[in-house]
């Protein structure tokens, strides 16, 4: 038994901390998080050249990670800067893809799942493939507007198929989401397109476990953070001629906090350990229940112990709660994890 | 026992409702349903249609020219105005200061300042917080030095609530430092026309203006603007602070966005049925609607003490609470059955995009915006130690 | 709109807690309540004579009361005093029969519904009624080693029907429940039975929730006593120099209890008001769901703040605790109630 | 990064099972399941079994003649012996005197005492809590005044847990006034034999009996029995309330509770399916399960830091809370699965009854009693003034 990080992770991780923390301070952040294309390409070709891509590939298929430790590394330190680079994308379309070159080398990739009525669950997808044209509409496909290509999931007779489709020939449109970062609507039209896969049911659903690990991760250090300036907080504001933390009541909030994110943590943890085992799906889905739940405790009970500097702009809190909040909205929320929890018990 | 208003009282409720049908524009109630406004000219123009109406001032005393609504009618009022998607009436001239003044103030200030109120010819803000003064008020620090006939105001206010658009702001300030903080405050009427003054919008959470920053910098007011004594405005600051009592449960804004939810769930679809027959969120639903429709009947309880002339000790801070806590699970339950639908960041191009029902694609800007309705006026930890006090008698 | 108690209720009310607090002092109660025949007779004798009975039913019927409001006035005292008088089984008997007469004058009645796998749904049922005969078992029925009579729901056919038994004439093993009071299993083994109803199913459905509401009002009863118990030990008992309240820790949750029992409160009131309108149903499950949460809460609560001594048997609040979670065993607990209530929304 | 055991580990976890599965008499095993043991004599026996085996001492250092198990052996002995329902083995003796007559002991008085609680000739119960002392235990207030050889001790000790099958008791006892509360307290052994100590049971909620009062009056104690200097007790206490750090999670006893209610949900029918398929119980048992999988870890996390002769500092606590929370959780939702049939009050009779399978009979007993674990051993509200005083630094 061994929880210490190996020591290319420890590396790879305090350089990516020293180079987002530098790259992204808040003000830039919150620049280009909100205007499009909703981040930074130049910091993006920074990144591929840190070798950040190479990361999230197995060395079978040319990269230098790819494991459920090396996603859970480098999304906590997205995390932590609250980096709004598209890197979720290149992950899940990492998990698709047989070549990986060009996207190690950085070339980026948006993964076109979710519809209107369909935002979770695959099965309930409409936009359809007939003879290798694609045909439908994608909503809130997060990268959208970055992305130099698309894999997009369509519906192939009574196969979930995978499709590739430069970005170029499609019709995006672009938009910040509300806690910065690009997504966008995606509309086919009989567009061309190249097959993947024929059936990907299986390979999208470990794609998207992979994805739900990573927000997970991005989770944690997004609240390793919050909980930093929390406590700060509560040992220096002073009200009543004391600093708030001095007051109980606020002190056991606060205690409750820390623990919460002791369990995010740990699901973390077993979820990553589980990565390519049986096991993944239900840790995967343990994990994104959990951490969606715990996320949103942390961002509100972080705003409501600051009052109301934490819902400003300027300060820091408010879009790092924003993030803890909205990460429920990608790839399945804690209800949805919840439920295929409750199938998986039901069928025992 | 009974629930049910009187004849009277379901009378003047449809003439309320007939009211705001025919009085109300629908492109502001639209704007309001949709989270988009109101704006500051829908919020003019709805003052002034109510006070061509006579009802904006409906808590002010027949004495004062208002129509002397009781408790439960002006429930009454606001929770049709809210269930209408009727501006809310801003509530600083009206509602704040009015009654300081009909209390507190000289005739020549109620003669001056009542009828400018009315008209819409003053729009009042307040100075109360500081950066440093949140929560404990009276540890304020913006100083109000005598000069002859006036006072030399310097230091800064904070969330001052549609500043941007008033031209008066009232404010605590510090005219001495001797003895408990609470005693050396006084209640001041500033122009925000003088030279020494600048406001800067704070932006919020969700990328909205609604609350100010106020630099005062020898900023002359004329002691005439005093209102009371001087170092007795601790004693204004608190009856204002136990004055508003019938639209702190918020049922109004609470019942609507219940039906909008309810529609939510009828509409969206998730494996190929409206998501309202999915047990999780028909769980919640169904628990934050018992939530509220109990606490529907606290309101009244409360609402029906008042009128009877009761006093009410732990009711409004009760109501305050569990209400702020209602709304919060509404707006979340509205973000969260939209899923990924509720992450753009809402704007005039999105609308065409059609990714959410219109009155939905404010839905998680709205979640976090009204997390400021636990925080504001007295936030609920503040609420919960008045309610000690109260109970345990510390 | 008036929140305030007719005279006659008031009247009731009064009366009924001057006689409870007298009759059943804590030890008396504890000493009845768990040793056959987990109630006390002669007391129940005097109740009848106190007219508690008459309150229960309708002056169309012979009595003085029956509405929403006079069960909640007479179980709010009967939750104040943690009576263990079998009174519930009474009212939904009341609701149910055409002559009371004998029902008002005390003889015992016992409502025999719950079975194994049917703890709260009538639909789900096995015992049967063939040839004016029953069969079957029922358990866990509240009140059965006290009775005279029984009244049984059956199947028969494709209703489900009510029927009248001596109680002299069927198997019945008395218990006592772990919070004290009568309870049985009761065995059918072609026992004759007098017919009640042939379908009396919504007959039932109305009783059951009348009982709930009356389980609501006892819980609510039993919480004013629990408050008081909280607030007194709050005030009185001291750690570290200083009476435990002044800690703003157990501040906070002692008013987050009295922010429930303030909700419990009016969603009883709620309920009762809607008493025999259409409204009935789901003010009833509204009631008994949020009640059931509540009691439980402050129980839990109230134990944890009291510490050691709120475990204890010699102490009050612990047997008040146990009422208050067992309560929700009563007539379908919190989430089956919920059901009812997702059951509606789902229908609109 | 490896969540995995060692081989060495596995190996011992092996061993413990077998040893488990050969030694452990079922009928005590049984007993333990259902609720309804362990009977003194099962502990007794078991403490034997366990001697004989030499694992009675498996947290003792081999210097003293005890197996030396790291963190993590006695983690997987705990945690494999919970969930074969063995019975836990009587902590007082074994797991903290031991440990404090090692580190503050004489060695008189180590030779004197250790074997005994091996052998079993002693049984040890603890003299901590009193009446007005009990998250403040250092305003305990039983005194014991010297006189010559002998020290004097009057006073109450309260929630004497198996107090009334012990033969000895461990207590902390005031020697002095002057100064800091904590300054005047010392440990002291007391034989239960000595003149003027009268034991009194007291009933827990759920109709058991587990703890005790002890009375005290002029009861002669020699000095010899002094744990090292006098005045210098709350050192010990201290050290022994930081001490246990491998079961504080209770995760054995959680997985076994879990599996339980997995159980009970494949059994129970509702609607003519098992209870497991209804949403709202699936829900509340995945949610708990999610939660405990994650304290497996945080625990592991701690086990290993601790294995690695790391200090813990939060961990404990956090633990602490976590784990009964969720032991609670399980408790609760045994409870409430069983709906009516948990009501009754058990008894012999009953169980002919066959109301609940026959391991459920306790349901409502254990959730009631165990409301005892986020009390005792620093109540859950201790731990978080712990907690934030190493987070806030107060």
């Amino acid at each position: 038994m061994n929880f210490e990080q190996s020591d290319d992770r420890r590396m790879l991780s305090e350089t990516l901390r020293r180079y987002l923390a530098e790259a992204y301070d808040i003000s830039h952040r919150n620049a280009v998080a909100y205007d499009a294309p909703y981040h930074d390409p130049e910091k993006w070709a920074e990144l591929a050249e840190l070798g950040l891509f190479y990361a999230l590939v197995s060395e079978d298929k040319g990269g230098m990670g790819g494991h459920g430790f090396d996603i859970v590394t480098v999304f906590e330190e997205l995390g932590r800067a609250l980096c709004p680079e598209p890197v979720l994308g290149q992950l899940i379309a990492a998990s698709l893809m047989a070549d990986l070159d060009d996207l190690m080398a950085g070339t980026r990739y948006a993964v076109a799942l979710s519809e209107r009525d369909a935002p979770y669950d695959l099965s309930d997808i409409s936009t359809e493939a007939v003879n290798d044209r694609l045909t439908g509409r994608k909503s809130v496909v997060y990268g959208a507007p970055a992305a130099e290509i698309l894999l997009v999931a369509a519906r192939q007779g009574d196969e979930i198929s995978l499709w590739e489709v430069p970005a170029s020939e499609v019709e995006i449109s672009g938009y910040a989401m509300i806690d910065g970062g690009p997504a966008g609507e995606v509309f086919f039209d009989d567009t061309p397109a190249k097959l993947v896969a024929a059936d990907a049911r299986k390979m999208l659903a470990n794609a998207m476990d992979r994805g739900a690990l990573a927000l997970c991760a991005e989770a944690l250090g997004a609240m390793d953070v919050v909980q930093d300036m929390l406590v700060d907080y509560l040992k220096t504001r002073k009200q009543f001629g004391q600093p708030i933390g001095a007051f109980q009541a606020l002190q056991h909030r606060a205690i409750d906090l820390a623990i919460e994110i002791e369990q995010a943590r740990s699901i973390v943890i077993l979820a990553a350990s589980a990565e390519g085992t049986e096991a993944f799906p239900k840790r995967a889905a343990q994990a994104k229940h959990l951490v969606g739940k715990i996320a949103r405790l942390v961002a509100e009970e972080a705003i409501q112990m600051h009052g109301g500097i934490g819902i400003t702009w300027e300060y820091p809190l408010s879009h790092y709660a924003k993030r803890l909040v909205m990460i429920d909205h990608q790839l399945g929320d804690s209800d949805w994890h919840l439920e295929r929890l409750m199938a998986g018990l039901a069928a025992t | 026992m009974d629930l049910s208003f009187s004849p009277r009282e379901l009378a003047f409720q449809a003439e309320v409702r007939r009211f705001l049908q025919e009085a109300l524009p629908p492109e502001i109630a639209e704007r309001v349903a949709h989270g988009k406004g109101p704006t500051r000219d829908d919020m003019e123009r709805w003052h002034a249609i109510l006070n061509e109406k006579g009802w904006l001032s409906g808590n002010w005393p027949t004495t004062h020219g208002g129509c002397g609504w009781g408790p439960i009618e002006q429930h009454i009022f606001e929770e049709e105005s809210a269930l209408a998607n009727a501006p809310r009436i801003v509530p600083f001239g009206l509602k704040m200061l009015a009654p300081v003044l009909m209390k507190f103030g000289t005739t020549a200030q109620q003669e001056e300042y009542l009828p400018r109120i009315l008209d819409g010819r003053d729009w009042w803000c307040q100075g109360y917080s500081e950066p440093g003064a949140g929560s404990d008020l009276a540890s304020l620090k913006t100083r109000a030095a005598r000069d002859g006939d006036h006072y030399i105001v310097n230091g800064q206010k904070t969330w001052t609530t549609l500043g941007q658009y008033a031209n008066r702001i009232f404010c605590l300030v510090r005219t001495a430092t001797e003895g408990k903080p609470q005693a050396g405050i006084s209640f001041l009427l500033i122009d925000l026309d003088t030279p020494g003054i600048e406001m800067r919008p704070i932006r919020l959470i969700e990328g909205g203006y609604e609350v100010n920053e106020v630099f005062f910098t020898d900023v002359r007011v004329p002691v005439a603007n005093l209102v009371g004594e001087e170092n007795e405005g601790w004693t204004i600051a608190k009856f204002l602070l136990g004055h508003e009592r019938t639209n702190i449960a918020g049922t109004g804004f609470s019942v609507q966005a219940l039906e909008k939810v309810k529609a939510l769930g009828r509409t969206i679809q998730r494996g190929g049925k409206p998501l309202i027959q999915n047990p999780l969120f028909a769980a919640r639903l169904a628990e934050v609607e018992a939530e509220l429709d109990a606490m529907k009947i606290t309101n009244l309880r409360m609402l029906s003490k008042a009128a009877q002339g009761g006093t009410l000790g732990a009711e409004p801070s009760m109501l305050k609470i569990k209400g702020t806590v209602i709304r919060q699970a509404l707006n979340d339950l509205a973000r969260r059955a939209l899923g990924p639908a509720a992450a753009p960041f809402p704007s005039e191009e999105l609308d065409n995009l059609a990714i959410t029902p219109a009155e939905h694609a404010h839905a998680a800007a709205d979640y976090f915006n009204n997390r400021k309705i636990s925080i504001y006026g007295g936030s609920n930890e503040i609420q919960r130690n008045i309610l000690a006090k109260e109970m345990l008698g510390r």
